[in-house]
């Protein structure tokens, strides 16, 4: 499986915000966009999550599974909100997605408290996800990724409010995910601690 | 789906009280009308599904701005429009557990605000009949106006304004199905034939509508 | 890509507007002045010709009523025509159009209203009933209204462009309506006698200052249109100029 | 009200309306043209073309 | 304080909950109801006041939850709760600003509203002044609920319970007193004069209720 | 001036999230609160902001103005949210704020301009804040710090989402209020890159 993206660019309001990316990730590689603040790469990860219509250019998957047309249908995409509701328990949101996403061909999601287990927070699924302090509610929208399956992983900013020992635990994530032959691309400020990564480096329209 | 129809149905019975504050709603609409229309039970009754319809009408309309806003704040339309299932599907799913959470309860309340309003038993099971069938088309009617207004900060109003010129041939065809059933040489069974063919047609056309709207509104 | 290209298909979508402003300079001071002309002879014939027999002094609201009755209708056409240049030419022109005109059809609506019922009121003996043809116009000029809150509310053009375009549409149903309404159900209100197939059937006497006006209304019109059209491209260009600026300024202090 | 009443309310409003209009649209003209000035005045034009987009990798 | 009036002034025009969309959403309410009870001239004329204090009711309940859920959402309600301006004042001033942004553009169209209804003069002044004397009751209501339904990130059922039936009084003494007024043997005064009071009551009670409820709710 | 907290506990829910914390903060000094996720640092700030109850110690001021009771009277709190409306733009915003806080004895705020400047930021503020990239959202939620004057500033985790240039620029801000005789209180997961700071690390009660 190969995902290709050839001549992007796209627009915000009246500006073109980048222009002519282009880049392939095979399975199990991993993409980092970097850039200083408003340079684009949430428009970037938009675009690829085909939330936002790129201007020109196209995203497209080789040798994936059959009866997909995006690549956005197999991703998961986690942007700056966690999309998960405040007043449900994380138990309640968590299923819900589960059942909701599903799994892509290829894969399976693994069980709720597997999952809560996984970012460290076991036994406190009960809880209204509003009552989480500001990294362990980004350590449960982590724990929606893993359970239902999807080959790509879009990430915005994922490890902003983690701790250091957070950090660690969502490299693990992430190169567990890539050994499984999935494809990862995470726009960041921090350094992810993962190996095998493509870097793309975003400088937005220096005039 | 089902997932997604059962936690709607959650959140708006733990969050929005959208059940309650509907029928409170409808009964406050239905307890002030005798005011003006004074003691004359005859034309109270006269009266009754017409007012039934639009206290419906009205209560129908609290709460249908945030069905998709609360989501996109969130962060949670993002991943239903990203997904491979049909956004039209999404949004019907979203309409029917709204429905169920607000409109069905108007449905079953109209038979006691009926009594208040003095209409006979024929009367009160036409009137409920006729807001079973037309209830969901205006949820649906909404759905769209919702959609549109997503990217607005506070759509409330703005939602009502675009669904309440929309929804007035339910209105019409609601409240003339109720009379004929009524009054005798009216015949029921057409224009509560239209009634539905309304809800049907915007059973389809509605969530087509919204999710282009989504698809859109997306930023 | 090169940035050629891109330079050139940039241009191509300024192009219209930019032509359209070149145009607008030349024409606006003719349109005016002619608007001006017909209002005047207009304003001067309908209060020099007789009243009628059986209306009296009332029937020069029809001068102003009238007019301005078509009008509205007249307006929400051409915003029903640049709603499908939006939707299907994609007509960078269109949704300014369509925007633009808006405003101005939900005036001539209020006056058609104000007007009928201030013409309502010595006829009929009632300010308003809920008849077809009044209830119609009712309804579009809510639906003037309502369309230009959702514009409001959007502030971007290039999303709301769409909506609004759908929604100029599905509105249009009313315009047909309005017109035949007085066909259709029986009302209070006039049928047309002007606007017939088989010719007017009203008296010369009031035909032509009525038709003076209609021609200077439609002249306003179409000066006001075209006006508010260019207000519309300016808008659009000191936005995106700001915000190419704002880009700018951030920048510079910003280089990590 | 006498009839005369109705027939000069009536113009009243309309040229009321008319001329709410015509002042609407210059006022809002010359609002758009003194904001064009001002930006051309702090030397920004309008671009065709922008420069350089992202690196690629 | 001037300047959180302004800003919410600011934020509800710009918003799209604005003065000309509560008068628009009135109107599209006004404009419903003949098609529901048929264009009777009469009938209209005497259930015109209720129309009008519903549609106002309405009017005022859409949009008026996210009165301070709104300020929550993005932290700003943080910011408010920690100044040494007494809290009271604060909630006080947002009420104003809510109430002169939908409430008083209401009082303001009903005369012409009330002329599609065929009321007369009386009535129409009488409706004017109750509506008047009556909305920012319903606000303050409101902005009771409101500061409760921040406090209680689940507990929205209890909002609507708390302020429907704390306006239906509003709402039912407003309407008697328009009636009173029309009609030459009930007096006008004592009716209104109760709505007076339930204004001047609320408009103590409220801000305390409200700023009360939203210190607890700071979580 | 100095700020003094004394065995200082809060409760979340049921919960007792942290238990007899004291510090002294003179003024110049920054006090930096670390530790893993859902350790208590926001619940700390939110405490120290008046916007929590403590279930037991105190908190207060010493030297400081006279009249003002609670030191939170005297804080700005800059939390996980922006406190900005999308809808208004950076301007409205801000200058909204600026009036609406009004300065604390002692000091006064910057006009608004020179607060965009100082991050970074000049000529933006006529956009809604609602169009700005993340970082730069966060960026001008810190501007408002600066426009209108409080000694004590409380910060939960400020550098989220901040790319590097803007983190230097941060510790610059943060620098100079301390030189002015400002107080700092830092909630964080990063190095802040200030000197001058007492270090305060929660381990939260392990569950
Ligand atoms: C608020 C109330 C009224 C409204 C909304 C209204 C609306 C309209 C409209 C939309 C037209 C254009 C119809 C067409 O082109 O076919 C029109 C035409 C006309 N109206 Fe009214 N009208 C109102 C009241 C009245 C009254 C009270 C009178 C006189 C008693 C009147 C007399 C006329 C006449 C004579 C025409 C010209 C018909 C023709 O020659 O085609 N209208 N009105
Ligand atoms: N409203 C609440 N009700 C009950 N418990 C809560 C509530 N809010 C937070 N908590 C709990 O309080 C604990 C401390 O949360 P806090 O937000 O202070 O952590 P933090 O140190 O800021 O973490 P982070 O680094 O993730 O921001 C967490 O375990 C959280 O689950
Ligand atoms: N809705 C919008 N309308 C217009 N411009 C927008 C909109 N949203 C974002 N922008 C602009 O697009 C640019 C890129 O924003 P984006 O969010 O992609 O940046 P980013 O690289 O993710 O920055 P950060 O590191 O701060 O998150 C910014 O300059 C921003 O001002
Ligand atoms: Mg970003
Ligand atoms: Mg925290």
């Amino acid at each position: 499986m190969r995902l290709l993206a050839e001549g992007l660019s796209a627009r915000r309001g009246e500006d073109l915000i980048f222009h002519d990316i282009s880049f392939v990730l095979a399975a199990g590689e991993a993409l980092v966009v970097t850039g200083p603040n408003g340079s684009g790469k949430s428009t970037l990860l938009r675009v690829l999550a085909g939330l936002l219509g790129a201007e020109s250019g196209r995203i497209h998957l080789e040798g994936g599974p059959p009866g997909f047309e995006h690549p956005h249908e197999l991703s998961h995409y986690l942007g700056h909100r966690n999309a998960m509701k405040r007043e449900l328990t994380v138990e309640e949101n968590l299923s819900f997605w589960q059942r909701f996403l599903g799994d892509s061909p290829g894969g399976a999601g693994i069980a709720l408290d597997a999952a809560a287990e996984a970012v460290g927070l076991a036994g406190i699924t009960h809880l209204p996800f509003g009552y989480l302090s500001a990294g362990q509610q980004r350590r449960m929208a982590m724990a929606k990724l893993l359970v239902a399956y999807r080959p790509i992983w879009l990430l915005d900013e994922p490890t902003a409010a983690l701790d250091a020992g957070a950090d660690r635990l969502f490299a693990g994530l992430v190169a567990t995910h890539l050994d499984r032959g999935g494809i990862v691309i995470a726009a960041t400020h921090q350094p992810l601690g993962i190996e095998r990564t493509k870097a793309l480096q975003m400088t937005g329209f220096v005039h | 789906m089902i997932a997604l129809f059962f936690r709607d149905l959650k959140l708006s019975v733990r969050a929005g009280g959208g059940a309650m504050i509907g029928v409170l709603f409808f009964m406050t609409v239905v307890a002030v009308i005798p005011f003006g229309v004074g003691p004359d039970l005859n034309l109270l009754a006269r009266i009754g599904p017409a007012i039934l319809w639009i206290g419906a009408l009205l209560a129908a309309l609290l709460g249908l701005d945030r069905l998709f806003q609360a989501e996109r704040e969130d962060g949670s339309l993002d991943l239903l429009l990203m997904q491979e299932t049909p956004l039209l599907l999404t949004v019907f799913v979203k309409c029917a557990a709204h429905w169920a959470a607000t409109g069905l309860p108007l449905v079953i309340a109209s038979p006691f605000l009926g009594l208040f309003m003095n209409m006979d038993e024929r009367a009160i099971g036409a009137t409920m009949l006729t807001l079973l069938g037309g209830t969901p088309a205006i949820t649906l009617i909404g759905a769209v106006g919702a959609a549109v207004a997503v990217a607005l900060p506070r759509g409330g109003l703005l939602v009502s304004i675009l669904v309440l010129p929309l929804a007035i041939p339910v209105l019409i065809f609601g409240v003339s199905a109720t009379y004929a059933a009524v009054e005798d040489p009216a015949p029921f069974l057409p224009p509560f034939m239209i009634l539905m063919a309304i809800t049907l047609f915007f059973a389809v056309i509605g969530p087509v509508a919204a999710a282009a709207a989504l698809r859109h509104s997306a930023d | 890509m090169s940035e050629n290209s891109m330079a050139i298909r940039k241009l191509g979508d300024l192009a219209n507007p930019t032509r359209f402003l070149a145009l607008a300079e030349r024409v606006l001071p003719w349109f005016a002045a002619l608007s001006a002309l017909f209002l005047s002879v207009g304003l001067w014939l309908s209060f020099t010709t007789e009243g009628d027999y059986q209306q009296g002094e009332t029937v020069r609201i029809m001068y102003v009523h009238v007019p301005a009755a078509w009008l509205s209708m007249m307006c929400y056409t051409v915003m029903a025509v640049s709603a499908l240049g939006t939707l299907v030419w994609r007509h960078p022109l269109a949704d300014v159009s369509a925007r633009a005109a808006a405003p101005i059809g939900a005036a001539f609506t209020f006056l058609a209203l104000v007007t009928g019922s201030l013409w309502g009121k010595p006829m009929w003996g009632t300010w308003w009933v809920w008849d077809a043809r009044l209830t119609s116009v009712f309804v579009l000029f809510l639906m003037y209204l309502g369309l230009i809150a959702l514009n409001r509310a959007m502030e971007d053009p290039s999303r709301s462009a769409r909506v609004s375009a759908v929604l100029v549409l599905v509105g249009f149903v009313n315009i047909p309506i309005i017109k035949f309404s007085v066909e259709w159900w029986n009302t209070l209100h006039q049928p047309a006698s002007v606007m017939r197939l088989d010719g007017p059937t009203i008296d010369p006497e009031f035909l032509r200052p009525l038709l003076v006006m209609a021609i200077g209304f439609t002249l306003l019109f179409f000066t006001l249109h075209i006006a508010a059209m260019r207000n519309e491209v300016w808008r659009r260009r000191v936005t995106s100029l700001r915000r190419q600026a704002a880009r700018n300024a951030g920048r510079e202090t910003l280089a990590p | 009200m006498s009839h005369a009443a109705y027939v000069i309310a009536s113009y009243l409003v309309a040229a009321l309306t008319v001329a709410g209009l015509v002042l609407w649209v210059v006022g809002d003209g010359r609002a758009r043209r003194r904001e064009l000035k001002a930006l051309e005045a702090a030397g920004i034009r309008r671009r065709s073309a922008q420069t350089a987009g992202g690196d690629d990798k």
